[in-house]
């Protein structure tokens, strides 16, 4: 047991950090949404990332990666966020679809696709969730019918990010209407410049729209671009979703820690001697070094054995019920400013925070599901459905 | 000791329920929410028609001559349709001091003029306003007097014909009225973050205004309004918790994942019975704060801060557990529920916090 | 709306502070457990609240009771609470066993039962948990068998208050193993002095012996004894138990008020300078508030309509989570000290205190069970089961 | 950045466990537990001979030159047991201020000699100690010192052969130990509600004692004893939150009720899901705060204030929930499950109250 980064971890986070003091670019900070001019500075500063050798760290060296250990991808995780850099755009490539391609994919998906995620040429979306599917992911309907020598795809997706921007798409859709629901679904590549497909973006809460609904109508998918098999996309599609818990832990808990800074900025200026708000201070930041620790752990779990252990989902559900209870405090620091939009600087970040928060425990496994997924697949009880 | 409405007061509120379910259902307030103005001006004679405007106010000035009981089923009933339109800054906030000229009063009741309340309370203002110690000035002029200041994040203030202003004269604060056709102070309406309540700027500059109340019996309306105001806006939070829950149930209901309404779920079936629960107390808390305000009950400032806290919090956390219960669907823009959510917050944040209300009610217990 | 006593019931809670002032004895106060002299006490209590006219104040005039509305009942408890007087050890006579007679008895059986229950001669204890049978009281297994003109009861029943004092027990058992569980069921008056019935005290975590054990071997039961018809329990049942809910809230929210009391005392003393004390403290003032003014309603609503409305749900609910915060608060308050049971009194007043609030939200309908009772009979979502 | 335990420590762990479940099972406990002496004397020797007593003891005093790590493995498991004796005591109470002493250690190590805390400190005392200003002097007298006044809330104090005494002389608070063959203070021991670690009032009067540590000495390590305790008691409450924890999963497991185990139902699945969470980001703290205790590291101090307060509120969180799961059943005398609790609330109980140490975090946030 030792807490403190290794020589070379060290020597990897001191090179980062100074990478990203020189490279992130003022204009980038706090950016969201990616359209417009945003867009086109997104992607220069993922081409830059990757340019850098910080894109695919974890990924084997024969397709491309730097074949680092997991570790890696965490120090890089918490240096991004220290540093509040945005995201690579292509995280969806880079952590679901390429890992899935190179578990599930033939030689020459290999070749086609991994070289152009990993130099972000290629942005990628997913294309799980449906309006009458959203915890029950082996429930979508999708049509996927193969004719002659493509695939046709009928049907509609929801919640998925990048899709507006994306090249590609990994989708999971129905094949067979009977036997048993998992049996029948089948995962494919689509090329999101396919015609019948419309991308239409979704306005949240905050009046912003970081989501988009995907409309698949008669749209052809040449054969190849099966990922797996006919009927055997189930599996496929669980794979895509084990590689979101990999270390996604550190991202959550790097994004935590900018925000409990802020907090304790806030609340130093606007509440410093509130003891109600100082106790709630301390419970967030207290939150803050159990995530952070339980991190560590995982990924000591998940250099031992390849496997990522339960902690992502501890992560998740911890972080998302955080993020809340410290963007509600904020915005009652704030005080009735919070109310308005347009104030000043601080007023407008929290209120955006707050708001946005409210999707934390709803995104990528809403917390009632992660706590049957502790419930069943760690305490071993019995199913709740 | 009878804790039950009326047949006129159960009247009331039924009339108000279907009234406002059929003059402005989801689809129409998504609609005012999203207008320029952010609200529909032609609803104010109808509830002025209906006696709402002068539910409080006397006959002999055109009101019905009821009191705060029959108020606090309208505001009750206005948070659950979530209305846009000055009835709480006029019926809560300016009220009071208006009943100083019996000539206003009319006019309230016959929907002739909507005011609000400019405070002098610097809880109540800006960080920006905060730093440059904002607070509106009176001058005497002759019989009437001139206001010269900022006061800020004030309700309705681009909706009103007039304004209520705490302002400091010669000797401590007064109440005046600044109306909007001869005062025309400058307003910056702000983007609230409820459109439907939007906050404004208010700045003076050798207005023109009237006095209302001088000092020391002004003291003693700025603290009858405050407790109105709190009283009122826990029965709107009642109203928007009680929506927010009916909106989860429904849902609930209706929607299916694994083969079964998701309402089997303990998980979503339990949050829904706290929110009926926290609904529930919250409303006892709120109609014993409406009683003790027109009764003008020596509890009157504890139930209303009371009531304010718990129904503000039980308001937002309705709304937030209607949101989970909707899953994504309950996060869009089309949806709703985040109007609902957004009246929740800014009820919460009005005055001051839960927090702060608490310590209020545990200085009058534990040092009491 | 008058929030107000109205004439005749000012002059009733006059009267009777009046008299609890006058007439609880000083060391009948904050006594538990009816053993020993305590016992003889507590009975000798009991029968003077009779004499005095308080048994039976909602009861018909026609079986002796007084007849009354039901707010004279809520003033009595609200006074008894104020006085920390103790309960008449008849509570399960009065409130549950005589209103289940009145409702389902042939007059044979009132004019038996009914009297003693008023003059305080028979004590009843109820006879429905089972070790197996929590929550789940249709499943419940004690065996009822008519053999020639009597029954034979076996089995075991749990969670029994009073019954180490008691005359007389209702008892619900299984008279039927085939068919509906529901329609199989008993129910029975039971003369504790029957041979064959056994009671063993159920030592809690507090040290103390509140609740017991009653083991039924062969116990030979009258067939007059029987309430209601043979499968015919449930229906029986189902009456005791909404009369558990008519004014227990007011019971509960007078108990509420006392800790709350103290519990201000406590803080003003030890901890009154503390923000995070106080705001719990108020927190605990504003629940109280919201229950006593919710009984306020049930009282109007039962007293418009005769039936208990779901409030006695939420009131049991809410009290039992507001008294276990309160008595952890008082204790934290206290300090290391709350560890020591023989400490001044205040120290093991609380710690006794907090270690009973744990039974709170099991006994008498668990947490989960009105959290379902409210979602399905008040919201009307769909079984959970 | 490795987290993760060496295959030695694994080992001492996995021989730990097996060793106190067979010693110790939960008949066997309860016994202990309701025993007058209230421990099982005769367990001491075998514990020292594992070499736990003497895990951080350097090889040359007899003990097993290892480091806090290996006693944190020790504290977990001996709190998962529910241990009866004086090892946290001994181990985190007095080691630090025996070391001053090498010949102490080796008497330490061999399982010779146990020892408590006698702190100087007003939030450790009782209110009536509070109210009498209690506190111990020391005054010189020869090579020795003689120590004179009351300390009370001392754990362990009726088991243990010595005291580490705060005690104020001439010159501040110094560290003396008054060993019970010769010291003879009086010592009496309370009813407390964990009768598995009892706490006690000693009285001296003018008792002989040993200096371990005069005055500016003896701060640093007091500061190191307070860090040492709070990481003890961090590792003790995952030990009972987790044992609290297998067995509300047993009974859901096991338990039917209307038809089905009642681990389907999430009012209890979800529960102890939380249990689990909370317990595993305890344990994460908990750990952080070993290594830091371990490394004398620079954020020792805020590391296991952060996990003392919230390794004992998970682990109460873990035995309400665990008793609630089990229904009535939780809630008898005869059930191992209240005194898991009562030893999670002693936990909670030390030191300071999880709002007190998390005030000492904030100070260091907010104003550092």
């Amino acid at each position: 047991m030792d807490l403190r980064d290794g020589p070379e971890e060290a020597a990897f986070r001191a090179t980062l950090r100074t990478w990203l003091a020189a490279n992130v670019p003022a204009e980038l900070r706090g950016l969201r949404g990616w359209t417009g001019p945003a867009l086109a500075l997104g992607r220069a500063w993922s081409k830059r990332l990757a340019g850098a050798g910080y894109a695919g760290l974890t990924w084997p060296k024969e397709y491309g990666g730097a074949g680092q250990p997991w570790r890696y991808q965490a120090v890089y995780l918490e240096e991004l966020a220290k540093a509040e850099a945005p995201q690579h755009l292509g995280v969806i490539g880079l952590g679901m679809a390429g890992p899935t391609i190179i578990a599930h994919g033939r030689p020459d998906q290999k070749a086609r696709y991994l070289a152009e995620i990993l130099s972000a040429d290629d942005i990628w979306c997913q294309g799980f969730s449906e309006p009458g599917s959203g915890s029950d992911l082996a429930s979508v309907r999708t049509r996927i019918e193969l004719v002659g020598d493509h695939f046709v795809v009928n049907g509609q997706k929801v919640w998925s990010s990048y899709a507006h921007i994306a090249d590609r798409c990994i989708l999971l859709g129905r094949s067979a209407v009977t036997g048993e629901k998992h049996e029948g679904l089948t995962y494919l590549v689509v090329d999101m410049k396919s015609p019948g497909v419309e991308v239409r973006p979704l306005r949240q809460i905050t009046g912003e729209a970081e989501f988009n609904e995907i409309f698949f109508t008669d749209v052809a998918v040449p054969k190849e671009n099966l990922l797996g098999e006919i009927g055997g996309g189930w599996r496929v599609a669980m794979t895509t979703l084990s590689h979101e818990r990999g270390t996604f832990g550190f991202a959550l808990a790097g994004a935590l820690d900018v925000a409990v800074r802020k907090l304790v900025a806030l609340a130093r200026e606007r509440a410093g001697a509130d003891a109600l708000v100082r106790d709630r201070v301390a419970r967030e930041w207290i939150e803050l070094q159990a995530l952070r620790y339980t991190n560590y752990r995982a990924l000591a779990h998940l250099e031992r054995t390849g496997a990522p252990g339960p902690e992502g989902s501890v992560a998740k559900l911890r972080w998302s019920e955080a993020n809340q209870r410290l963007t509600k405090l904020a915005i009652e620091i704030v005080g009735q400013e919070s109310q308005v939009a347009d104030g000043d600087g601080t007023a407008a970040y929290w209120r955006y925070q707050q708001l946005r928060s409210r999707g934390n425990t709803i995104e990528a496994g809403t917390s009632e599901i992660l706590r049957n997924i502790i419930a069943e697949r760690v305490l071993g009880l019995p199913r709740s459905r | 000791m009878d804790f039950s409405f009326s047949p006129e007061q159960d009247q009331l509120r039924a009339h108000a329920r279907s009234f406002l379910e059929k003059r402005f259902p989801a689809t129409r307030f998504a609609e005012i929410a999203m207008s320029e103005d952010g609200w529909d001006r032609a609803s104010w004679p109808e509830l002025a028609r209906l006696g709402w405007t002068g539910a409080s106010i006397a006959e002999a000035q055109g009101g019905a001559g009821q009191g705060f009981v029959e108020e606090a089923i309208v505001f009750e009933e206005l948070g659950r349709a979530l209305y846009a339109g000055p009835y709480f800054s006029t019926v809560a906030l300016a009220l009071p001091a208006l009943a100083c000229a019996p000539d206003l009063l009319a006019k309230v009741a016959s929907g002739g003029l909507t005011a609000t309340l400019a405070p002098d309370d610097p809880v109540r203002q800006s960080a920006g306003a905060k730093a440059k110690g904002a607070a509106v000035e009176a001058r005497r002029a002759g019989d009437r007097w001139l206001l010269r200041g900022e006061t800020d994040l004030v309700p309705d203030a681009g909706w009103v014909d007039a304004f209520v202003v705490e302002a400091r004269g010669p000797d401590g604060i007064g109440l005046y009225l600044a109306e909007r056709h001869d005062a025309r102070p400058l307003i910056r309406v702000f983007d609230t973050v409820d459109t439907t309540r939007r906050l404004g700027r208010v700045t003076f500059d050798d207005d023109s205004a009237r006095i209302l109340a001088a000092p020391p019996a002004a003291t003693a309306i700025i603290a009858s309004t405050r407790r109105r105001a709190l009283a009122a806006l826990a029965l709107e939070a009642v109203g928007v918790a009680s929506f927010a829950l009916a909106l989860g149930v429904e849902h609930a209901k209706s929607r299916q994942q694994f083969g079964r309404p998701i309402g089997t779920y303990q998980a979503v079936s339990h949050k829904l019975a706290d929110t009926y629960v926290e609904t529930e107390l919250a409303r006892s808390l709120a109609y014993w704060a409406a009683w003790c305000v027109a009764e003008d009950d020596a509890q009157a400032e504890l139930a209303a801060v009371a009531a304010k806290a718990y129904a503000a919090e039980a308001a937002v956390a309705a709304c937030e557990r209607a949101i989970q219960v909707h899953g994504g669907m309950g996060f869009t823009w089309d949806h709703p529920l985040h109007r609902y959510y957004k009246r929740a917050l800014w009820i919460e944040s009005f005055d001051r916090s839960g927090a702060a209300h608490r310590a209020e009610i545990a200085q009058a217990l534990v040092a009491g």
